[in-house]
């Protein structure tokens, strides 16, 4: 059965819930950083680590936002500064094509976002998160793959 | 008995047998005319050749859950699908649809075990067959002595006149619910007369015809003919045939979660499908699309015959109609029949 | 109304036995919930059941454990798909279902006043191991001429029900002969191929049956020992393996021509073997 | 046509007499004309069969993979057909050596079952076969539209309404597999959906799995879709899915400069890379 959709936004007391997925040793380790050295940014993300952006297959972001993400974030190395040379330049094109797709679906492209973030940019990562955050925040549930229904099981 | 009610009001008849049971029948969608439950009396539809998919649907769902459950920290809540259906009607069924329930019958409510699901839903129905008015090339029910306008298994029997739809009784419960309605008017002798000569008519429409003598035995003994290689060759192996036909009944059964909430369900499956057959260990025994194109024809019209005296095949035609490479059942089984 | 077929017999999981080195062989042994589950589910050896465990599904497993031991039913379980991986994760007192018992017997009637001899390789004994246990019970055992077993694994580490092919050993009226592929430094016992050591214990044909049941290899090279003592067709049993479902002959996918494994099988005689389609 | 399928009889029983190849995909008679079928011609018998006409739209590449490899294989293409092969070819699924390419400059195709003239509104329009070693006929005019003219009125869209439109015709699927069997760069072993572990998508369907399935479809055929179109022909439910490969199509062509199956030296571009790609394809 399909849940019923419901594109009512409750803004109110809504917090986003984010996904990001981290190249282990650029923006992981960047997020690593964020957290020792207690720069402050919203909890509303969880991270996943994977050991490369390239290795992140597209149907994880259909997935996550069907399981009722409100954004994907997803952080790897400056392109130049792979840890594997060029997996970055590959997930950069994989990324881009499944951005395209979210946005030819319907989804408010937005709510994907790719960053290169390096293992020293703590407080970049931080800044990012805070202005994604609050983007998301500012679009509100997201509905549509998510398809409106109660995500809190 | 014999009742009437004209054209135009057939969005009223189907507000009345929506009192008297949830009421499934043809309606134009985006893809063509298939059968749906009915919730808004005007989309019902009765022109139509024959819908994009057969009416199995109403006893046998694509995706039917029996046991629904949640996922807890110590163990599983389960609760059982309770198989008390509500009265149903089924409107607007072509008598080669309704020969296929019964077919599927003898699998599902026949033999040491019953399927519940199939039995309960198939008693609380009630069956308005549709007669034909035409012939399409496709077709080849005639090889199974079923009419174009043959009221065989239907409770309430129909056909469309000039301006009006004629509807009667067959067995007491369509006698019982035809007498219910009170939108429909009684009809003169004249209509009388215009009915049995319209039923004449039809009858004498005819479509392609198999030739099945033999061919349980025949198709045994072809087995490992080359045959098959060719036969299959413009094959794609996707599931149009089976889903779209009337007498295809192979189903899985999965459990399906989210959030700890989920149900086992059986889900239609096909024969086309490469994992159908496959095993845990990888081991796969019809590796090849001429070994499940086989297995779907003499499933049909070899092994189904063995088990339950009947041709598994209606000869309805939807396989043909909607196979994308214009696979032909019929042409399949004559070939086959053919081999020294 | 109706028993739904369809609908696992809710059981716990009394016991877990680890069955063989590699840990990935384990033996359930289940008990009814409910008492009158238990009067209801009356099986013979060679049938098999769908173990369930909502969420993951269902898994059709044959019976280990014999009708002769009343209060619970045991399943000897091979890790491998998505259910089987999960049972072997559970631990005892885990509540689970069962639907069953589901297929044909090993042709016990036909067995009896019989010499009977079972062949069973690797993990493929359980079913086997239900037979034996059901005809030397002592209400049974009188009902069969002799018992000849041979059973083979790899290696003494993958040796199942390793207690109880002890005690097989020493009664006096089962000849016992379990081989090993290969041993290790602590194995005493015998080695060599199962259709070798079928060669050599050489059980007489004359008013015997063969029972027959593992990997498609040994089965492959033990018919033909089997065919020069001078078994016919007819006396030599196995149990298929395939795909199955529904366990009811509903669902479609399991037959072999007509024949629907999970019905009108698991077990079949050779000869009927022969009669079916040659699909595989 | 009538030239057309002439030549292609001829040609397959030239190949098959002379050995040079063990079969010939093209197509034959259905039960109508209207309803021609693909076909694996082995003898000269068999060439006697082969027909061509307006419905012949099969795309035959399709069949390319079902002979093991080394297996001398003729094949008839059209426009888009051509540009399959070339995408096997870069993907060394196939191996040129073993083909015998007859290229056909395919007009005025319609489809079966509406009886509409197939162009570039839902193919690649593309005339003629951009990869060939026979050609059966004439060059003819390439059509001077876009074959992503189509997609305006989706592209204008906001997003809220395209989610409806897709919402809608994606909750149609009935998960027969049709589109994916049709395709012929669909030759995964398993096809992701179908693996047990992990599960990607449920086996009934809803809207919810049937997104799982195409839009990681779509993605699969991101750089590699030649538009031929078969898909949204072969699927009962009418679900225009050639619109989404459109779009992923002119995405890819436009962020990557290459569009799929133009020649055998491209190399297709999800496979590729480019230090200079734009970040901004990410925004």
């Amino acid at each position: 059965m399909v849940a019923e959709r419901n594109e009512e936004k409750h803004t109110v007391g809504f917090e986003p819930r984010i996904l990001g997925i981290a190249c282990n040793w650029c923006t992981y380790t960047g997020a690593d950083l964020a957290g020792t050295t207690r720069v402050q940014y919203p909890h509303n993300i969880r991270v996943a680590r994977v050991m490369c952006s390239s290795r992140i297959n597209p149907s994880f972001i259909f997935r996550a936002f069907e399981l009722g993400a409100d954004g994907i974030l997803v952080g790897g190395c400056h392109p130049g500064d792979c840890h594997y040379s060029t997996g970055n330049y590959y997930a950069r094109r994989k990324l881009a094509v499944t951005k395209k797709i979210l946005e030819f679906a319907g989804l408010e492209p937005e709510r994907f976002r790719v960053e290169w973030i390096s293992a020293s940019e703590g407080n970049r990562y931080a800044e990012i998160v805070r202005e994604f955050t609050e983007e998301i925040r500012a679009l509100g549930p997201q509905t549509r793959l998510a398809m409106g229904r109660d995500t809190e099981g | 008995m014999l009742k009437k009610i004209g054209l135009e009001k057939l969005d009223a008849l189907a507000s009345a047998l929506m009192e008297r049971g949830e009421l499934f029948a043809p309606v134009a969608g985006d893809a063509g005319v298939d059968f749906q439950r009915i919730d808004n009396p005007g989309d019902v539809t009765l022109d139509f050749y024959n819908t994009l998919r057969s009416p199995k649907e109403v006893f046998f769902p694509q995706a039917d859950d029996m046991v629904r459950y949640r996922l807890t920290h110590d163990g599983v809540e389960t609760e059982e699908i309770p198989l008390d259906f509500e009265p149903r009607i089924i409107l607007g069924v072509r008598p080669c649809d309704v020969r296929s329930f019964e077919v599927m019958d003898r699998l599902f409510a026949g033999g040491d075990i019953v399927d519940p699901y199939w039995e309960e839903r198939r008693k609380s129905t009630t069956i308005i067959g549709y007669a034909f008015d035409r012939v399409d090339p496709a077709d080849f029910y005639t090889t199974f002595g079923i009419g174009a306008a043959d009221p065989t298994g239907s409770d309430i029997f129909m056909i469309k006149g000039e301006g009006d739809l004629f509807l009667k009784g067959i067995t007491e419960r369509g006698e019982e619910l035809l007498g219910s309605i009170s939108v429909l008017e009684d009809v003169s002798p004249e209509n009388e007369g215009y009915f049995e000569e319209k039923i004449a008519e039809s009858a004498r429409l005819e479509t392609r015809i198999l030739a099945t003598e033999g061919v349980p035995e025949k198709l045994e003994a072809v087995f490992e003919d080359p045959y098959w290689i060719e036969a299959a060759a413009p094959c794609l192996n996707c599931g149009v045939c089976t889903y779209v036909c009337p007498t295809c009944h192979c189903f899985d059964i999965q459990d399906e979660t989210l959030f700890g909430k989920g149900a086992r369900r059986r889900i239609w499956d096909s024969c086309m499908f490469t994992d159908f057959t496959l095993h845990t260990s990888g081991h796969n025994p019809r590796t090849k699309k001429s070994q499940r194109l086989r297995q779907r024809i003499c499933h049909k019209f070899s092994y189904y015959v063995t088990n339950f005296d009947v041709v598994s095949c209606v000869g309805c035609g939807r396989c043909i109609r909607s196979c994308p490479v214009h696979i032909d059942i019929m042409a399949v089984v004559e070939g086959a029949a053919a081999l020294p | 109304m109706m028993q739904n077929p369809y609908i696992p017999i809710p059981v716990v999981v009394d016991k877990i036995i680890t069955e063989v080195t590699t840990k990935d062989i384990k033996t359930f042994r289940l008990a009814f919930v409910n008492t009158e589950d238990e009067e209801r589910f009356q099986y013979l050896p060679g049938q098999f059941g769908e173990l369930s465990i909502f969420g993951k599904g269902e898994s059709p497993i044959g019976i280990a454990s014999s009708p002769t031991q009343p209060g619970y039913l045991e399943f000897t379980v091979q890790k491998a798909g998505v259910v089987t991986s999960e049972l072997h994760s559970i631990e005892e007192g885990f509540r689970m279902g069962v639907r069953g018992p589901l297929g044909n017997t090993w042709p016990i009637d036909y067995l009896k006043g019989k010499n009977v001899v079972i062949v069973g390789g690797g993990f493929a004994f359980t079913t086997l191991r239900s037979l034996l246990n059901y005809m030397i019970h002592e209400d049974n055992r009188s009902d069969f001429g002799k018992i000849t077993v041979v059973y083979g694994a790899r290696e003494p580490g993958l040796l199942i029900y390793k207690d109880e092919l002890a005690a097989w050993e020493a009664r006096d009226d089962v000849d016992m002969n379990v081989t090993v592929d290969k041993g290790d430094a602590a194995w005493t016992g015998r080695e060599g191929f199962v259709p070798a050591v079928c060669e050599q214990v050489a059980p007489g044909s004359e008013n015997a049956v063969a029972v027959i049941c593992g990997p498609p290899v040994m089965i492959r090279f033990t018919l033909p020992v089997f065919f020069n003592l001078g078994f016919s067709k007819e006396n030599i049993y196995t149990s298929l393996e395939m795909r199955m479902k529904c366990g009811i002959g509903k669902c479609g996918r399991c037959n072999v021509g007509s024949r629907y494994v999970c019905k009108d099988g698991p077990v079949f005689s050779l000869e009927e073997l022969d009669k079916l389609t040659k699909e595989y | 046509m009538k030239r057309i399928e002439t030549r292609l009889r001829e040609e397959a029983r030239r190949l098959l007499e002379t050995g040079e190849v063990e079969v010939v995909l093209a197509y034959g008679r259905g039960y109508d004309d209207r309803h021609p079928m693909p076909c694996a011609a082995k003898t000269v018998a068999d060439a006697e069969r082969i027909v061509f006409n307006e419905y012949c739209t099969h795309n035959m590449a399709r069949y390319l993979l079902d002979y093991p490899p080394g297996t001398r294989i003729a094949i008839a293409v059209k426009g888009c057909d051509s540009r399959a092969v070339v995408v096997l070819l870069q993907e060394e699924k196939v191996r040129r050596e073993d083909l015998v390419i007859l290229g056909i400059p395919a007009v005025g195709m319609k489809d079966p079952r509406t009886g509409r003239i197939i162009d570039a509104s839902t193919t690649c329009g593309t005339t003629n076969p951009v990869l060939y070693d026979i050609l059966l006929g004439e060059k003819a005019a390439e059509p001077d539209t876009s074959p992503y003219d189509v997609l305006e009125e989706l592209e204008g869209m906001d997003g809220a309404d395209r989610w409806a439109f897709w919402e809608r015709e994606l909750s149609r699927c009935i998960r027969c597999y049709a589109c994916r069997q049709a395709c012929p760069m669909c030759y995964c072993d398993p096809c992701f959906v179908d693996q047990a572990e992990p599960r990607w998508a449920d086996k009934s369907p809803s809207l919810e799995s049937n997104l799982m399935f195409h839009l990681t479809r779509f993605y699969h055929l991101a750089g590699r879709c030649v538009d031929c179109g078969e898909c949204s022909r072969a699927c009962p439910m009418e679900i225009p899915l050639y619109l989404f490969h459109k779009k992923v199509a002119r995405e890819c062509e436009e962020m990557f400069g290459q569009a799929a199956g133009m020649s055998v030296d491209d190399k297709p571009v999800m496979l590729d890379f480019r230090v200079e790609d734009a970040d901004e394809i990410l925004l």
